[in-house]
């Protein structure tokens, strides 16, 4: 991927979390305290002061700034996208890709980060919360992989992959975060972080490369 | 109510935090200064102690800056509108707080401020600042008994800041202090109720909808559903709900004297306050617990909902005197 | 907001004013005691000093109770909501905070007030006290300047109340106590806004309407009809309505130091307080006029009415030792 | 009047006060701070009180007594009402009245009272308050002494004269009183306090001697 083609995907990201503000804000407000869809258009925000603050710069460097920005909102969804970004960063970083870009790569990027956020937030998938989109994006990339698809095809398999990891999240009981302790309560609503990831992962496959 | 907007005296919705530190610290000039712009530090603070960090979300004022000064905390790290601080933020508050004798963090039990003040005390520690941290889990609504740890922390923040902090301002070691946190932490429950809805700034809407002569029993700080929503009651059977709920959790009421704290949480009136004062005062005086230290008043809030928590702390004589240390912050004077 | 009747945490509306009082007294019991069910005095008074009465009608709470205390107020007589006390209450005011030197009655500029205050200032003569008042007369927005003597009392009861209190405590005779009180008041003035309305206990309804979107300047403590209608508008442009019309009110600024007070009306969240607060000074630095004292929270509330009030007073040396000087009521320290 | 008869004719009035609280806070609202109605609700109560608590005691002995009840509420109209009963009371007391009651009696009774009344709060009639009822029930009451009226037709006209009195205020602008800063705005709605006089005078009436 260019980091060209990287920066319009990002911009393409924070353009759909910033139009689904109010859509987040009434999904959090569900089992939360309503503030999903405000947090993330503050860190669109950020993300997009990151992003002009940097003109130059590698991917992985990219990567780095975009995680610190992401962090910068706090709250719980700030450090989950901090340590997946970083996870990722650190992939890209060490080896040094081989080839622009491919499915491997992708792949090893979405492990990492799923291991990051379990890592930092102790949560894993069926706990309703931005695992249950990620982990389906894995899934979606490992048959992406051993399938053979391209990029664009294994980008848009995993976008639908997490799309339908979030939707999965509203039949579930939240054993993570704050609507952890609402029991049968947090069931009906999709879970707000899982939902705006899957916004996050569409805007990225919308772009081809 | 209905769910319209709620009317507020902002500017952009987005500075609304910073704009409300700013003036906070501009106010308060005499007794807090900024060391970052999210970052309120007590004037002159005392060298040679534990430092004490507080923190969490903003849309709580007072809380938590309201706690900074002599007696309580040293600095307070400020988050976006019920949102953590980063870890960076609450790293720079450390530092302010750090006078080489180690920091107590303390801080509601929310998923995002445990991971940001965690990862906060990694950074600090790889500078050598020993940090240990209290996460208030006050709120008997929040979690069954046997998950007790699992509870959100409320508006008995207040009492573990101030009982932390006067420990600290004697010169307790880190170990004792956080021993005192965790102590005052045990003996503190609250449970809430709320009667209208708050808004996030930018949200564009009221988080939750209540029907008109409708309350919830049991809701969160931030909005976060309760246990019982029911039709609106007399003030003094709502005061009984909340403290035959608080009585019920407490195995050992040891001498049965207790502080009891009661939280507006912004739109409600005084009037209301004291009426459920001396609700929550009689219904304790029945349960045969004496009321020795009262507070009314907001102490932290949820923006403009309408509603009150109450809170009860079982005291012996080493956390009554910590209560009632001198403290000089904004929002508590002893 | 819809017309809809308010939510509140009480018990039978008519009891509300005698629970919360009694809720006040209990609580605070360190600071202050009952004379009679709706006179409350305060703990150990002075002695050989001239007295200091305040009060009015309820609704306003921590107005009027939460300002007695050392330094401040030695009694309060507390009306029904928004009704004044009536003459007997008072009196029995007078009687409590007499000490031999005579007393000060200080209370907002109303009808009723003015009546009750005035026949018990009536009865009290005949028993031998004397007694002198003080009517604050702050807003500006409740009559032109030529009318001034006319004005409503709103916050800026509370600077009246803290130079006179300062000045009994120092030993000050009445007509220097007297004297104070009028130069703290011809030094205060103050303009409010409305957000939403309040709901007297059992009328049933808010007092008055606002559309959503819609605010309202001017507006008084009681929910009396203000000067100008308007749509909601960004903070700091309130603030400049607000702190334009009280400078324009000025003639003599003297050295152009004042004290900035941003009374909350109940519902409106501490977080927009701060930034009106932020927004009202910058504009009266903006106006040449320096801030150099800053009180910040609910003085005197319109029950649950969102909103809030700006009140600048203009210091001189003698007026700022006055509001320096120690107090240790519930709700004003120093 | 027997007492007997002056008990129900003030019962008759706190009835009539309590069953228009919520018009009456209705009213107050408009200029004023919307408390009229749970204020003179909490006079009736009071009076019932004095009432219940004086089974005995001449006429101006039970008045005095109301006129306590009614100024222990305090506001505005508190020390008003005290004022003009207290004023009553010593009109019915000296000197001692001939006959059982008469309409030159009832006259002194509420010029005692408008004097009072004017003389305490220094408003006049036009300034929109309870004077612009009682007023015009001076004037009638003059009227039934000059053309020999009975007491019952009397207190009819008073009563009459009362609500034409009340309704007149609506075009009035308020120079006493709470709503006598709002010049303009107080005009539209009728006086509060003229309007639970103008009651209380129709309850009284109601009653035949
Ligand atoms: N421990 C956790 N692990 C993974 N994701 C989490 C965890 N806790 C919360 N989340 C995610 O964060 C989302 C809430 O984000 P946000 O509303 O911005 O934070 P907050 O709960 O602080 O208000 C949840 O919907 C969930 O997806
Ligand atoms: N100075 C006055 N003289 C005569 N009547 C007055 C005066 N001031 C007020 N009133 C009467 O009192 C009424 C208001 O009564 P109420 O609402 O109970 O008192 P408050 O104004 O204290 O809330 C007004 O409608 C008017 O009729
Ligand atoms: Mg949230
Ligand atoms: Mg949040
Ligand atoms: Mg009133
Ligand atoms: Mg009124």
């Amino acid at each position: 991927m260019t980091t060209q083609l990287l920066r319009a995907r990002i911009l393409a990201a924070a353009d759909a979390v910033e139009a689904s503000r109010d859509e987040l804000c009434r999904l959090d407000a569900g089992a939360g305290d309503g503030d999903h869809g405000v947090t993330m258009a503050l860190a669109a925000r950020a993300v997009r002061q990151a992003l002009a603050a940097s003109p130059e710069g590698s991917g992985p460097e990219l990567i780095t700034k975009i995680a610190m920005a992401m962090g910068s909102v706090g709250g719980a969804i700030g450090p989950i996208y901090a340590s997946g970004l970083l996870a990722i960063a650190g992939t890209l970083r060490a080896p040094p890709p081989e080839q622009p870009s491919n499915v491997a790569e992708l792949l090893a990027c979405a492990e990492a980060a799923e291991n990051a956020i379990s890592g930092i937030g102790h949560a894993k998938p069926g706990d309703k919360t931005v695992l249950d989109a990620l982990h389906p994006v894995v899934l979606a990339l490992r048959e992406a992989q051993s399938s053979g698809l391209g990029i664009d095809h294994a980008l848009g398999a995993a976008a639908a992959a997490a799309r339908e990891g979030a939707e999965s999240t509203s039949a579930m009981i939240a054993s993570a975060g704050r609507a952890s302790r609402l029991g049968e309560r947090s069931r009906g609503l999709p879970d707000p972080g899982a939902s705006s990831f899957a916004l996050i992962m569409g805007a990225l496959a919308t772009l081809s490369s | 109510m209905n769910a319209t907007a709620y009317k507020k005296l902002i500017n952009d919705p987005f500075d609304a935090v910073d704009e409300a530190i700013e003036g906070f610290v501009a106010a308060h000039s005499d007794v807090v200064a900024f060391a970052e712009p999210r970052v309120v530090v007590r004037r002159g603070p005392g060298s040679d102690k534990v430092g004490l960090v507080i923190g969490g979300g903003s849309g709580h004022e007072p809380a938590f800056v309201g706690y900074v000064g002599a007696g309580i905390a040293d600095a307070a790290a400020c988050g976006n509108i019920f949102a953590s601080p980063p870890p960076n933020v609450v790293l720079a508050a450390i530092k302010a707080a750090d006078h080489g004798r180690g920091v107590l963090m303390a801080y509601g039990n929310y998923a995002g401020d445990v991971m940001n003040f965690g990862l906060a005390a990694q950074l600090a520690a790889a500078e050598g600042i020993e940090v240990r941290e209290i996460r208030v889990t006050d709120d008997v609504a929040s979690a069954p008994k046997r998950d007790a740890a699992k509870r959100r922390g409320i508006a008995g923040d207040i009492i573990v800041f101030k009982c932390a902090g006067a420990a600290a301002e004697q010169g307790l070691s880190l170990a004792d202090v956080e021993r005192i946190a965790v102590k005052a932490n045990s003996a503190t429950r609250s449970m809430g109720v709320a009667l209208s809805a708050c808004e996030v700034p930018g949200a564009g809407r009221p988080t939750f909808e209540l029907g008109d002569g409708e309350i919830e029993i049991g809701m969160g700080v931030h909005g976060e559903p309760g246990i019982m929503r029911g039709p609106l009651r007399p003030a003094d059977e709502v005061a009984k709900i909340l403290v035959d709920a608080i009585l019920a959790d407490i195995d050992d009421r040891g001498r049965g004297d207790v502080a009891l704290l009661v939280n507006g949480l912004g739109a409600t009136a005084y009037l209301d306050q004291y009426i459920l004062y001396r609700g929550a005062r009689r219904a304790l005086e029945a349960g045969g617990v004496h009321v020795v230290r009262s507070f009314v008043g907001e102490f932290i809030t949820s923006l403009e909902m309408a509603g009150a928590s109450v809170t009860v702390t079982l005291l012996d004589d080493e956390l009554l005197s910590y209560l009632d240390a001198p403290a000089s912050s904004v929002r508590f004077t002893a």
